[in-house]
Parts: C-alpha cells; structure tokens; sequence
C-alpha cells in the first residue's frame, strides 16, 4: 500500500514541478495557461488520490468519511480549474494581451 | 422530483460532511438541506440540464474514464514540451474556430471543459453553436473536434 | 490570429455557458458546506464567521456568473436586510437576554437560571445560537459589500 | 512514512516559491493572477500533508476544502474585474491602459 502511495505522491509531484516549469518558461500567457491548467489538476487529483488511500489504511467509518472529503476536494478541482483557464483566456483575449506567434509566419 | 432529488443529494452530502450520527446532527442536517433546497432547488436540476435522465449518468460514467486516459495523455505531453531544451522548435500557437452539432448546453459545457483537459487544447469561447479554441500544437489543432465530440454526443444527447 | 481577436471582442457581453454550469452545479454544495461549518464550529475549525464567509461566497459566485440581477432571484435585497438585522439580534438579543437573567453577557451558564438544563447543555446551545447570528449577519454583510463594491451603488450589474 | 510526506511538503514549498517568481515579475497582471492560482492549486494539497504530519486529518481537510472554494472565487472575481475596468475606460473614451499589459 505504502508502494503505491508513495508513487502516486511522486507523480503528482512530478506533475506539479513541470506546471511550475511551464509556467516560467513558456513565452507568452496564452502558452502558459496549457501548462497550468492541465498539469495543476491532473497533479491536483494524483496527489489528494494519494493521500485519501493512505488515509483508508486503518478502515474505520471516520477514515472513510475523511477520505471521501478529500476526494470531494479533488472532484471539486476537476471542475473548477478549467473554468477558471477558460475564464482566464477569454479575459486575456478580450483585454488584448500579444500572443506570441513563430518566426517566419505572417 | 427535482427537488426530492436536490434534497436526497444534499441530505447524502451532509452525513459524509458531518459524520456524526446521534439524533441532534441528522436533524440538523436535515434542517441545513431543507434550507439549501429552498433557497436554491432550481440551480441543480433545472431544464438545461440532463442529470435527471438516468441515461445521461450512465453515460457520464462511460465517458469519464476515456477522459482520464485523455487527460494522462495530455500530461506526457505537456511534459514533454516543457523538458525539451529546444522547446520554442516544438509549439506553434494558434486560434482556431469549429461549429458544434451539440444542442443542448449542458453536454456543450461538459464538451468545452474536456477540450480544455484533453492534449494541446484550450477552450476560449463558445458563441451560439461556435466554438473557438486556442490550441498549442498543429496537430492538436487539426485533430479537433473529432473524436470527443462524438463521445459526449453518445454520452450525453442519447434521447 | 488578429482577425479571430477581433471577433471575439466584437461578440462581447455573450452568455457565458461554461463558467454558468459549473457555477450552477457547485453552488448548492458550497452552502450546504457553509452550514455544516457553522453548525460543527465546537468540533472542527470555523463557527459563524468562516461560515458565514462561505455562504456569502456562495452568492458572490452565483452573481459573479449570472450577474446581480439574476442572483437576487435567490437572495433579493429584502431577504437580505432580513436576514443581517435577525442575525445581529440573536447575537446581541441572546448576550443581552443572558446578562438579564443574571449572568454577564453572553454568559450561557446563568440561563440555567431560568430552564433548567445542565450547564454543559447550555454551553453547547448557547454557542450554537450565538454562531447561527453571526453567521447570519456576516453572510449578509457580504453579499450586500459585494452588491454594492461591485455595481458602484446602483445595485443593477454587477463584474 | 512520515519522512516522504515531510520530504513531498518540503518539494510543495520549495514550487511554490518558483511560482512566485512569475507573481512578482509577470509582465502582465493576467500572468499575476495564474502565478497566484498555481499557487491556490497547490496548498489544499500542502495543508493535508501537514494535517497526516500532525495527525489531525478531519480538521485540516475542512481547511482544505474552504481553501480550494475561495481560490477559484479569487481566479474568477480577479478575471471578471479586470475585464470590467477595461470598458469603463472605453467607456469614459480614455484609451486601455497599456502599462499594465
């Protein structure tokens, strides 16, 4: 059991440090937003997975309760971070911030 | 029935809060429900939204696991761009624009939060039946709306 | 990409479908959440306050997606004044009402004076009142700081 | 056990640091606010490890809850207000500002 949380926890952090990355090094707003939205609630959800098994090691009514809470947190990531991305880039758009666009095209 | 069922879900989401089980609790929690049912019954359940189909949850319950996958897929790669050294060769940014066959709104948001997980794809905007997705690759970009549109039309729109 | 922008923009003021579904769908949750937090303040972090905080929040959400016109379908300015004068009553009425009876105020124990119940009884019910009032008034005073913060005084827009 | 979740919370801080990086010399207010909400995305995740170090689990996941709540509210009320200072602006005939974009 222990195993598995243990790599859960590692991908989950693994996932969170290349959001953070990503965040500091793509060249313009709209490219950062890929890597925060994705990477933050897949990590998100890695991670409280992760600690709501370890939690389940001793099975009790309360652990089970306290586990389905923290799977209520990660449910509750899964919808409202790509909201807040989507709102994010909208606004971005509207507002007018420069795209970064390659060379060479027009 | 919408609100017998708010008041079911809620009543459910209070014990796994709470978890305590003597008398005063529950009926406290009881009260709490009731008072959230009332004030907000037509926010759960109302005509844009298919829950109350037991098809449609069925079909949520196909569909999300093919969205987890989706998702991991995203991950590797958005991993892959960023641990690239040469990682400005591998990005080529750009807007595109499709129009949806999806009617009703609730299946459209769901199709608008997954293209937002799913590799290389942002959603910006959704105007009438048009949405505008900002995508981060050409092959992400040229791969839309394909196959997942499908799927939340099987999931969701199945009457 | 220019020409995409600009239609975007054009289109300004559009209903905003994404951020309106998973508004509507989380809204009822995180009342029922403001409640629990209230009611278990002996138990777990919170009372009235953190409560009250999340309840109101709850509200801003909802007119922070639907606009404040529409969020007064659920919470109208009536309500509203109601709801942060009674609350402000039990908070003062209850302390008062203690220090009447011959404690000082908000002393729960010395309403044993007046029915009989054992004191830790008292303690407990008597918080619970007092964080039910302050709960009721901080959600108030915040829905109605956010009307007002929000729409410069008119009350009709809102962000 | 409890050395993975110190050594994972020490990793937590350690990112949110780098985040901050992008708070404080973004060069528009919109990459402000991502800074901010990859922030917001990490610490219900560092406020439970702290509760399984503690041994209290049933009271930080209610923080945790409250916390994750409150961040898309900012995200969100950030976003919408930005966006609703701008047409003033337009609106008053003073053109958008350009210095904080």
């Amino acid at each position: 059991m222990s195993v598995v949380v243990t790599i859960m926890l590692a991908a989950g952090l693994f996932f969170f440090a290349v959001g953070t990355l990503g965040v500091l090094r793509f060249p313009d707003f709209y490219t950062r937003l890929h890597a925060a939205g994705k990477c933050d609630t897949f990590a998100a959800i890695l991670t409280l997975a992760a600690l709501a098994l370890f939690n389940l090691q001793e099975f009790t009514v309360e652990n089970l309760l306290v586990s389905l809470k923290i799977m209520s947190i990660a449910a509750f990531v899964f919808i409202a971070s790509p909201t807040a991305t989507h709102a994010l880039t909208e606004a971005a758009l509207i507002v007018g911030v420069e795209p970064w666009e390659k060379k060479g095209k027009s | 029935m919408a609100k017998v069922s708010t008041f079911l879900i809620l009543y459910a989401f209070w014990i796994f809060l709470s978890g305590m089980f003597d008398a005063v609790h529950l009926f406290l929690g009881a009260v709490a429900a009731l008072l959230v049912t009332f004030m907000s019954s037509t926010l759960l359940f109302n005509e844009e939204s298919p829950a109350l189909r037991t098809g449609a949850v069925f079909g949520m319950l196909g569909y999300l696991p093919w969205l987890f996958k989706e998702i991991v897929i995203a991950n590797l790669q958005v991993a892959y761009i960023v641990l690239h050294p040469r990682m400005l060769d591998l990005i080529d940014p750009q807007l595109i624009r499709f129009r949806t066959r999806l009617k009703h709104p609730f299946s459209r948001a769901t199709f608008a939060q997954s293209i937002t997980l799913t590799p290389g794809t942002v959603s910006v905007s959704i105007r009438d039946d048009e949405f505008t997705v900002f995508a981060l690759t050409n092959s992400a970009a040229e791969a839309l709306p394909g196959e997942m549109e499908k799927r939340v039309a099987a999931a969701l729109e199945r009457e | 990409m220019r020409r995409f922008r600009e239609q975007v923009q054009n289109t300004e003021g559009g209903t905003d479908l994404i951020i309106r579904t998973s508004v509507r769908l989380m809204v009822p949750f995180i009342q029922l959440f403001g409640l629990y937090v209230i009611v278990h303040g002996h138990y777990s972090p919170g009372g009235g306050f953190q409560g009250g905080v999340l309840l109101g929040s709850a509200f801003i959400l909802l007119a922070l997606a639907y606009g404040v016109e529409y969020s007064k379908k659920y919470m109208s300015e009536f309500a509203n004044f109601l709801t942060v004068n009674i609350g402000v009553f039990i908070f003062v009425g209850f302390g008062i009402l203690c220090a009447l009876v011959g404690g000082f105020f908000l002393d729960y124990g010395a309403m044993a004076n007046v029915f009989p119940m054992p004191l830790p009884e008292w303690r407990y019910w008597g918080v619970f009142v007092v964080e039910v009032g302050v709960g009721m008034g901080v959600m108030g005073i915040m829905v109605s700081l956010y009307w007002d913060l929000a729409s410069a005084g008119s009350r009709k827009e809102g962000l | 056990m409890d050395q993975v979740f110190l050594y994972s919370g020490i990793v937590l801080c350690v990112l949110i640091l780098f985040s901050l990086v992008r708070v404080v010399w973004g060069p528009t207010v919109l990459d402000r606010i991502v800074g901010g909400s990859v922030i917001g995305a990490k610490t219900p995740v560092l406020l439970l490890l702290m509760g399984l170090l503690y041994d209290n689990v049933g009271m930080f996941v209610d923080i945790a809850l409250a916390y994750a709540l409150l961040n898309f509210i900012a995200a969100l009320g950030a976003t919408k207000y930005f966006l609703r200072r701008r047409a003033a602006r337009l609106d008053a005939g003073k053109p958008a500002e350009k210095e904080f974009l």
